[in-house]
């Protein structure tokens, strides 16, 4: 038990800052459209740690509840990313986001 | 006896006037025009006479009212700016009135022989009787807003008339000329009475007079006043900076150069100095640069007279060189000479544009003094009379033209000899000098056209009296009957009549009606009281100054005769050699010291090109920068446009960069 | 009784869809009927207006509108207003009458548009609340670019598209000035209250800065409807294109909303503002006046010219505005001006539209010497012409006059230097008014070519147009009341003189005493103000020559 | 006591109703008869029109703000039906008489068969409704997700062409981003607050006396997170692409349902604590400013007016903005003129403005077609008073709504966000310079919709444009026109609408929002309670 106390929150918030941050970037790097879907799963895993986080400092069960719902979403958004990008693909054999940019102006 | 019929003087010409308009629409009611006019302006000339027993004597000292005004109904009051259209009544504008009613009759009986079988012949009268209204008006002015109205309602009446030729261009180019030029000076007038208005709080004749009479300390506002109001009054009686409109004005018919251009409008200038004297008494400098300009304008004018060979113009010019002598007379506070001369001068100057225009008309148009000689076999009655008429202009001893001149120059050298100042004896001599020049020019004229042998060549007007087909030559119908003249002929009577009456004017008026109006002048506004205490003690060389100047004047107006008749007459070939050897100085003198040319590049021009100038700056700055400044929402637009390029991780990139600006703000808000 | 104005107002709003929904025929009578019914209303309204108080609030009705914001419909008249409704209404049977033979195609929507502008015009003068003056002023806008737009000659997109911008964004500044006003006034209580007479009252708590931003967002709406210098582009664009009527109104009332807004707004409510700015806007309305008197000399188009000389005419009516502290004799003589511009430009409008339909151009180079074949027109364009330049007795003489001596004895907001300047517009301006009437309609007679768009260098020279004919009995009839306006005016002006004197005295009141209180401030230097009527009490010390502190040359 | 979870489950009514519609839908679209298919459009009208009888005035017991619920409900439904309406096209696919061939080369939802694309729009709806409702973090989330997952499928499956997936994957991907984004907002909230809850968030700042510094991190992410929903500033640039390459009603859908849902939760999310704080304010003022110039600005550089509907919706986002930063008066003023304060309710009243012209002008297009595609350039507008003058009418009366002319509803949704900015000058004296810059970038707005009003009733008609014979598209434009005239003129009903959404509801009861809150923040001088005008007005 004391195992955990010995990591303070701010352990916990750097990990899933850290996690927050690599998804974001990760997103704005990557051209192929599902692995820039995978980072916005990664941004959402890093919440989904802030929030166990602050449950846990809270001594409150609100955040975990909080949790299986961001978890819930998570699974409906990546139905429909799929969807998408294979509707995509079928239009242009490419997963290439750049592909993507007629509309301009 | 009241004052009550004054009123009607101004509003019957005005009615006329209306009925001449209505009569231009039918054809067939033209001819009613000229009895309308005629009769209108001999009533008023009658209502004139009717009520002069009633105008009582007006002393600036002691302002009052009562006897001399005349209400209608109040015209703009605001606040204590109150104008009312009233009259005011005095000796000086019951003189006034005698001149314009009296020389507009005869000038219009003339007008009806004249301008009959012209198109516009209901339209010239409708412009006459406005004439006649606005300078009524303008004399009889009660406050000095009125006498604004009368005074830009002349200066509209002469645009109308100059330009009643208006098909030919030259006839619009001179009326335009004439309404700006007067148009400036009337801006002067109008500063002036703002000036009057905010010094002393009242634009009403009578308490301005009297305010102005008591003022002892005054202040640069009240120097400033007097000569606001001189430049209005040199604008409209044509003196030096603004005399170019007068000749030009010839273009109109000739009845109207002779009622508008000599007798009456031109004259209005000297009646408000006149009317006015003690506000021109404010300042010291004032009366001095009046006379000065007087003077100067004289001498100028008659220079130009000297080499011109054109009738009208010649008039013309002898018109300004007279005006030059009255505001020399007012000037040197001699309002009875002004006055005098004003009154005097409306008879032969009348007379002689009159029958110069009988020659015109006997001439088919032609007014070229080279192309006519010895008319005198052709028209004699025209000859005589206009002989009358030059001699009252030359200033031959005994006639009207001579006792006025005169009174005018031994004032003038009875002040200077008094009051020991160089500067009025100098313009005593100009005076005698320009008198010198004025009987020369005079009977140059004379002589060339009367005397010599007779030969002269036709004008290339075919229908003699109207000049409106000159130009146009429009092939409309001769609706009216016009016999065909080939040759010189004597003028009907019914336009004689009015010429004779003139010429008695012009030959006994000097005798008889001095006294007369020495009465009236001193007992209104314009009397001078200084003038007299100087009388006494100046003396010429020994001699009474007056009696002395009555010797040197006529000599100088024969001598003056005698060259004439030596060069016009006797011996043409030694005036052409003369003219010859100072061929640079006559071409001078016949273009008019080139003042016109001078006037239209250093004025015209520049403005026109500043005009042009503005109306470029206009399209291109003025709405260039409206129309920058338009364009900066659209050039922020298109420096924001880079980041909508449509790529997905572009965006994803400027919502980072946004949120990393506005994430920077909150720290920056938390920090502070 | 006091139904009256809304009615009036309203009716023109009314009968708009019904002449649109009409058949095409007989369109322009009902047009006609409509107006004139509107015009005698107004002067139903007239009579029933108590002249002897005239600045107080009269013939109000108040129809409430959105409660929850405090926006009421509430109609009420002063004299100013009752005299600006009259010229309204009295131009308006005037420009309809002008376009029967003008307009051919599309004549239901034309005259849809006309009866909404008289209807939004009449509003913006009897609103009594701000929102719903607003709303007026701004709607005025919709109306004119349709007329332009659609009845335009050729570059008439552009003209609408730059006449709505200019007025539009001139406007909504003046919306957040109007709205700021009315939240100062609120007090923090969180109710607000648009009525007009409210607002002035609490505007007087302004201080300094928040006035001049204040005179700021309102100066920006109105000095662009009043063409003051730099923002008048507009103008000559939006006159060329548009119809005989519209330009008819445009001139006549539409530029009057701007100066009736800064008299009615701008004066009482931002007086220290005011004050502190009067020398720099009277310096912009007299650079206008020159400026533009200038460019309307090298006019080539008749239109353009006298769209030029209506700026160079309200740089007048500003001027006159400004003319405070001393007398009423500016403003008095710059509401003269508005209505005097409405009726002597409108009627010019009107001439060169009848010219228009006969010539089919504006080029003044194509016409000459049209008096021998016209004289009736000849005679009343050489009328108005005479009665713009400002001929006394006519009426624009009066209103120039008494600008001209406002702005001169008015020391402490104008001055002298700005009275001389403008009396040079008066030569300007004759010069050219002159030079247009005597090109076009003095000289000797030329026409335009037959085919404007032929080549002019045919063998046979260009076949010339048929002689115009002269004005038919309609036209007569419709310049005639204008022209019997003018002379009525210019000769006994006084009653409605008169009348505006007890409205300016309100309106400028706040004004005065700011410049009382700023010269009494300044120490006893004997100002020229109207009240002191006693004799020259110039200090007798110093000689005539070196007076320094005396009053005028401050 | 507590409320229990049935009370809070009675109140959702209408959203249970569109859930049950969705579903219906969805089966329908399964059936293999054409008819049945294509009469999910028809369930769908249905569903909504008997959702808004359900619609009660709750309690604010069980909602943060109850009236604001109500209100946001009815408008959803409302400009729903207008949406539905203009999203069909051909009367037929009511009856499913029509044959095939004609139905395939022109867009039309009946295409997508199945129905999904009817029961994603009601989904969208209830989304829209419930985070009306929300009192809760979480239920925020859910509800917020509920809103806009739909509306990506629905741009995927609007139109036949590659604009419409590209569209899609665009609005897909960058709001996956911004639901990370304000999901870790929500969730630092939690962490400062330790709570979900918005009424134990607010005491705990209570508590703690002023917002921790988490607190407003949090706070603030979150509202970067949902600007994404209204297209604010750094979250704008998916707008002009999506909306150019949906379907016209769809673009329309997209400028109403989620710039709502996207408010609504602003408002909640601000109200938490008690007064903004000063970095928040700041941070909304310049998204505010920037919105609105961004907007406006790239508005004016368009060709094709959906992009430039698109900008425009993202400066009228700008506008609304200025609404947050004046929360409705802490005493509420009643009595005439006293509606000018509040900036939610400005808020609420500018969305169903907008909303109507929105429509009114997407619906117009969508109405005009040129050789089978979509009339979007301003060549295609050309001279269309000539041929279709109540469609120029209409595209006209939107365009002067939005631009704030006076006598339509735009010019009173102006009026009611300036006046409530104005209102709160005293305490921020600053405002005033806000209003200022929202005045020009109107002005600036003038030119662009100007451009179009021109280019319909003045330039003369190009080459052949075609009407789609959809009746319900014109019934949908021609109510909406309407809507925003009568609403202009009689704007009464809905300013009280909109303003009694703040009023605290007749049976008072211990709100989640306690009408009666504490004193008014110490920074703003008490108020006179006289109504005289005395001088409070702070000097510059």
């Amino acid at each position: 038990m004391t195992q955990l106390d010995s990591y303070t929150l701010a352990h916990f918030l750097l990990t899933s800052f850290a996690l927050f941050t690599l998804g974001m970037i990760g997103f704005l790097i990557r051209r192929n459209l599902i692995i820039m879907f995978l980072c916005t799963e990664l941004m959402f895993q890093g919440v989904v740690i802030a929030l166990v986080a602050f449950s846990r400092f809270h001594h409150n069960v609100t955040g975990q509840t909080f949790v299986i719902f961001v978890l819930t979403v998570a699974a409906a958004e990546a139905a429909l990313a799929l969807a998408l990008v294979v509707l995509l693909f079928r239009r242009k054999a490419t997963l290439d986001a750049s592909a993507w940019s007629s509309l301009k102006g | 006896m009241t004052l009550q019929p004054a009123i009607l003087i101004p509003w019957l010409p005005a009615l006329s006037a209306g009925l001449c308009g209505l009569c231009c629409v039918r054809k067939s009611w033209r001819r009613l025009a000229a009895p309308l006019t005629i009769g209108a302006i001999f009533a008023s000339f009658l209502l004139a006479v009717l009520v002069s027993p009633a105008v009582k004597p007006f002393d600036p000292a002691e302002p009052d009212l009562a006897p001399h005004v005349v209400t209608l109904f109040s015209w703009i009051h605001v606040g204590d700016f109150r104008v009312d259209m009233a009259y005011f009544l005095d000796p000086l504008t019951l003189l006034m009135l005698m001149v314009v009613c009296g020389v507009g009759t005869l000038v219009a009986v003339y007008a009806a022989g004249y301008m009959a079988g012209d198109r516009g012949y209901a339209r010239f009268f409708a412009g006459v009787s406005l004439f006649i209204f606005a300078m009524t008006t303008l004399v009889m002015a009660d406050n000095l807003v009125l006498l604004y109205l009368g005074w830009e309602g002349v200066g509209l009446c002469s645009y109308l008339l100059i330009g009643f030729y208006y098909q030919k261009p030259s006839a619009v180019a001179a009326a335009k000329k004439a309404f700006i030029v007067n148009r400036i000076g009337d801006l002067g007038f109008a500063l002036g009475i703002f000036l009057i208005y905010s010094t002393f709080h009242t634009v009403s004749l009578a308490e301005v007079l009297s305010l102005a009479h008591h003022v002892e300390e005054p202040t640069t506002a009240h120097l400033w006043i007097p000569f606001l109001l001189m430049l209005g009054a040199f604008g409209k009686s044509a003196q030096i900076p603004l005399y170019v409109w007068l000749p030009d004005a010839m273009e109109g018919p000739t009845p109207v150069s002779a009622l508008i251009h000599a007798a009456t409008m031109v004259t209005a200038g000297v009646y408000m100095i006149a009317r006015l004297l003690p506000v021109f008494e404010l300042s010291p400098y004032a009366l001095p640069t009046v006379a000065i300009v007087g003077a100067v304008t004289a001498l100028f004018a008659a220079t130009i007279a000297l080499c011109q060979y054109d009738l009208k113009r010649i008039y013309a010019y002898s018109t300004i060189s007279q005006l030059g002598y009255m505001f020399l007379g007012v000037g040197v506070l001699s309002t009875v000479g002004g006055m005098f001369h004003l009154f005097t001068h409306a008879f032969f100057k009348a007379l002689l544009f009159l029958t110069a225009g009988s020659v015109m008309h006997a001439l088919a148009g032609q007014l070229d003094l080279r192309k006519i000689s010895g008319l005198r076999t052709r028209m004699p009655i025209t000859c005589l009379l206009m002989l009358f008429g030059c001699l009252a202009l030359a200033g031959f001893p005994f006639t009207a033209g001579f006792f006025s001149k005169d009174l005018i120059l031994a004032d003038v050298l009875v002040r200077g000899l008094s009051l020991h100042q160089p500067l009025y004896t100098t313009l005593a001599v100009v005076g005698l000098v320009t008198a010198f020049l004025t009987a020369f020019y005079t009977f140059r004229l004379w002589f060339r056209v009367f005397l010599g042998p007779t030969r002269y060549e036709l004008g290339d007007e075919h229908h003699a009296a109207d000049g409106a087909h000159a130009a146009g030559h429009a092939a409309d119908a001769h609706d009216i009957k016009i016999e065909h003249v080939h040759d010189a002929h004597e003028m009907p009577w019914l336009m004689n009549a009015p010429l004779v009456v003139l010429a008695v004017g012009a030959l006994f008026a000097g005798l008889f009606c001095k006294s007369w109006l020495a009465g009236l002048v001193t007992q209104s506004s314009a009397a001078a009281a200084a003038a007299h205490s100087l009388h006494a003690h100046a003396t010429l060389c020994g001699y009474d100054p007056h009696l002395a100047m009555e010797f040197i004047s006529s000599a100088v107006a024969v001598l003056g005769i005698a060259a004439a008749a030596y060069f016009h007459w006797l011996n043409r070939p030694a005036a052409d050699s003369v003219a010859a050897r100072y061929r640079g100085l006559v071409s001078l003198l016949n273009h008019k010291y080139y003042v016109d040319e001078i006037y239209d590049a250093l004025i015209v021009r520049p403005l026109r090109a500043l005009g042009g100038l503005c109306f470029v700056l206009d399209r291109l700055i003025v709405e260039g920068l409206v129309a920058l400044v338009g364009f900066l929402p659209r050039l922020l637009g298109l420096g924001l446009q880079p980041t909508q390029q449509g790529a997905l991780q572009g965006y994803g990139l400027g919502m980072a960069a946004g949120i990393a600006i506005l994430a920077l703000l909150i720290a920056l808000a938390l920090g502070t | 009784m006091n139904a009256l104005i809304p009615l009036m107002t309203l009716l023109p709003l009314v009968m708009a869809p019904v002449t649109f929904a009409l058949l095409a025929y007989k369109l322009n009578w009902h047009a006609l009927a409509t107006t004139l019914l509107t015009l005698a209303i107004s002067i139903a309204a007239a009579f029933a207006f108590d002249w002897k108080h005239a600045d107080t609030l009269q013939l109000v009705t108040v129809w409430p509108w959105i409660s929850d914001f405090g926006f009421t419909f509430s109609f009420g008249v002063d004299a100013i207003s009752l005299c600006l409704v009259l010229l309204t209404t009295f131009l308006m049977p005037l420009a309809v009458l002008g376009s029967f033979a003008a307009i051919q195609e599309r004549r239901r929507e034309f005259f849809f548009w006309l009866l909404m502008l008289e209807s939004a015009m009449l509003g913006t003068f009897v609103a009594r609340d701000l929102i719903f003056f607003y709303i007026c002023f701004e709607f005025t806008l919709i109306p004119l670019f349709f007329l332009i737009g659609i009845f335009g000659s050729t570059q008439r997109l552009r003209a609408a598209r730059v006449f709505f911008l200019y007025t539009f964004t001139g406007s909504m500044l003046t919306l957040a000035g109007l709205l700021f006003v009315a939240w100062h006034a609120t007090g923090g209580s969180g109710r607000w209250n648009f009525d007009i007479s409210y607002l002035t009252a609490a505007a007087q708590q302004l201080s300094y800065p928040q006035q001049m931003l204040v005179l700021g967002a309102l100066l920006a709406g109105f000095a662009v409807k009043v063409p003051l210098f730099p923002l008048h582009t507009w103008l000559p664009l939006a006159h060329t294109e548009a119809p005989t009527a519209g330009s008819v109104i445009l001139a006549g009332v539409l530029l009057k909303l701007g100066t009736y807004g800064l008299l009615r707004f701008a004066l009482p409510m931002t007086p220290q503002a005011i004050v502190a700015l009067a020398p720099y806007i009277g310096l912009i309305a007299v650079i206008g006046i020159l400026y533009t008197a200038l460019i309307c000399w090298v006019q080539k188009d008749l239109k353009k010219l006298i769209a030029y000389s209506s700026v160079s005419h309200l740089g007048f009516c500003v001027l006159g505005l400004f003319a405070l502290g001393s007398n009423l004799i500016g403003p008095t003589g710059s509401v003269l001006y508005m209505i005097n511009h409405g009726l002597s430009t409108g009627a010019l409008f009107l001439c060169v539209g009848m010219i228009y339909e006969r010539l089919h151009t504006r080029e003044m180079r194509h016409m000459q010497g049209l008096a021998k074949v016209m004289p009736v027109w000849s005679f009343f364009m050489v009328f108005f012409c005479l009665a713009s330049v400002g001929l006394p007795g006519l009426n624009g003489f009066v209103g120039e006059f008494l600008t001209l001596l406002g702005a001169y004895t008015s020391p402490h907001t104008l001055g002298q230097p700005y009275a001389v300047a403008a009396g040079f517009g008066m030569i300007f301006a004759a010069i050219y008014i002159l030079y247009m009437v005597g090109k076009v309609v003095f000289g000797p007679l030329v026409l335009p070519p037959a085919d404007l768009h032929a080549p002019a260098t045919t063998p046979a020279g260009p076949a010339h147009h048929a002689a115009p004919k002269d004005l038919n009995f309609r036209e007569i009839v419709t310049l005639a009341p204008l022209a019997i306006a003018c002379l009525a005016l210019g000769l006994y002006p006084q009653p409605v003189i008169d009348c505006l004197q007890s409205p300016l005295e309100t309106l400028t009141h706040p004004v005065t005493s700011v410049v009382q209180a700023q010269m009494s401030a300044q120490g006893p230097v004997t100002a020229v103000t109207s009240e002191e009527k006693n004799l020259p009490d110039w200090p007798s010390d110093t000689s005539p020559l070196a007076n320094p502190g005396d009053a005028e040359h401050r | 006591m507590m409320p229990s979870i049935f009370d809070k489950i009675a109140t959702l009514g209408p959203e249970m109703i569109l859930g049950l519609g969705a579903c219906l839908c969805l089966g329908l679209g399964l059936a293999p008869n054409i008819a049945v298919r294509r009469s999910c459009a028809l369930v769908a009208w249905l569903t909504l029109l008997l959702a808004f009888f359900f619609i009660k005035d709750e309690s604010s017991v069980l909602f943060a703000a109850a009236g604001m619920t109500a209100y946001i409900k009815r408008a959803i439904v409302g400009l729903g039906l207008l949406l539905l309406m203009a999203v069909l096209t051909l009367p037929s696919q009511w009856t499913g008489t029509l044959d095939e061939e004609h139905l395939h080369h022109r867009f039309d939802p009946a295409l997508a068969f199945r129905g999904e694309f009817f029961a994603f729009f009601l989904l969208s709806l209830a989304g829209t409704m419930l985070t009306a409702g929300a009192s809760d973090l979480v239920w925020l989330f859910l509800s917020l997700e509920l809103a806009s997952l739909p509306t990506y499928v629905m741009i995927a499956i609007s139109r036949q062409r590659v604009e419409a997936y590209e569209a899609a994957v665009k609005y897909f991907f960058l709001g996956a981003f911004a639901v990370a984004l304000f999901l870790f907002g929500f969730t630092l909230i939690y962490g400062a607050s330790g709570a979900t809850d918005f009424a134990a968030i607010r005491r705990s700042i209570l508590f703690a006396g002023q917002p921790s510094a988490l607190m407003i991190v949090g706070l603030a992410l979150a509202v970067l997170g949902i600007s994404f929903k209204i297209a604010a500033f750094p979250m704008h640039f998916y707008a002009p692409d999506v909306y150019q390459g949906a379907a016209a009603p769809i673009a329309a859908f997209l400028a109403f349902v989620p710039k709502t849902a996207g408010f609504v939760a602003l408002m909640l999310l601000l109200n938490i604590p008690e007064t903004l704080p000063p970095a928040l304010l700041g941070l909304i003022a310049v998204q505010a400013v920037l919105t609105m110039t961004v907007g406006n600005v790239l508005g004016l550089l368009q060709t094709s007016v959906k992009r430039m509907l698109a900008y425009s919706s993202i400066a009228h986002s700008g506008y609304m903005l200025l609404g947050l930063l004046a929360p409705p008066m802490l005493i509420p003023v009643a009595g005439p003129g006293s509606a000018l304060g509040n900036g939610y309710a400005g808020i609420l009243f500018y969305l169903v403005a907008y909303g109507l012209a929105t429509v009114a002008a997407f619906a117009v297009i969508a109405l005009l077609e040129r050789n089978g595609e979509e009339a979007d350039h301003f060549d295609d507008m050309a001279g269309l008073a000539y041929r279709h003058p109540v469609l120029a009418t209409i595209l006209l009366l939107s365009v002067f709504s939005l631009m704030g002319l006076p006598p339509l509803v735009g010019f009173a949704g102006k009026v009611y966000l300036f006046g409530s900015v104005f209102s709160r000058a005293n305490v921020y004296p600053w405002f005033v310079w806000l209003v200022v810059i929202a005045v020009i970038n109107s002005a600036v707005s003038g030119v662009y919709y100007l451009r179009l009003a021109g280019v319909c009733f003045f330039e003369s008609p190009k080459d052949r444009l075609e009407l789609v014979t959809s009746p319900t598209r014109w019934l949908a434009a021609c109510a909406a026109a309407v809507l925003v005239t009568a609403l202009g003129i009689v704007a009464n009903p809905l300013v009280s609408a909109s303003r009694s959404a703040f009023m605290p509801p007749q049976p008072s009861s211990t709100a989640a929002i306690p009408p009666a809150r504490s004193a008014a923040p110490a920074s703003v001088p008490t108020w006179p309670t006289t109504t005289t005008p005395q001088s409070t007005s702070p000097t510059f």
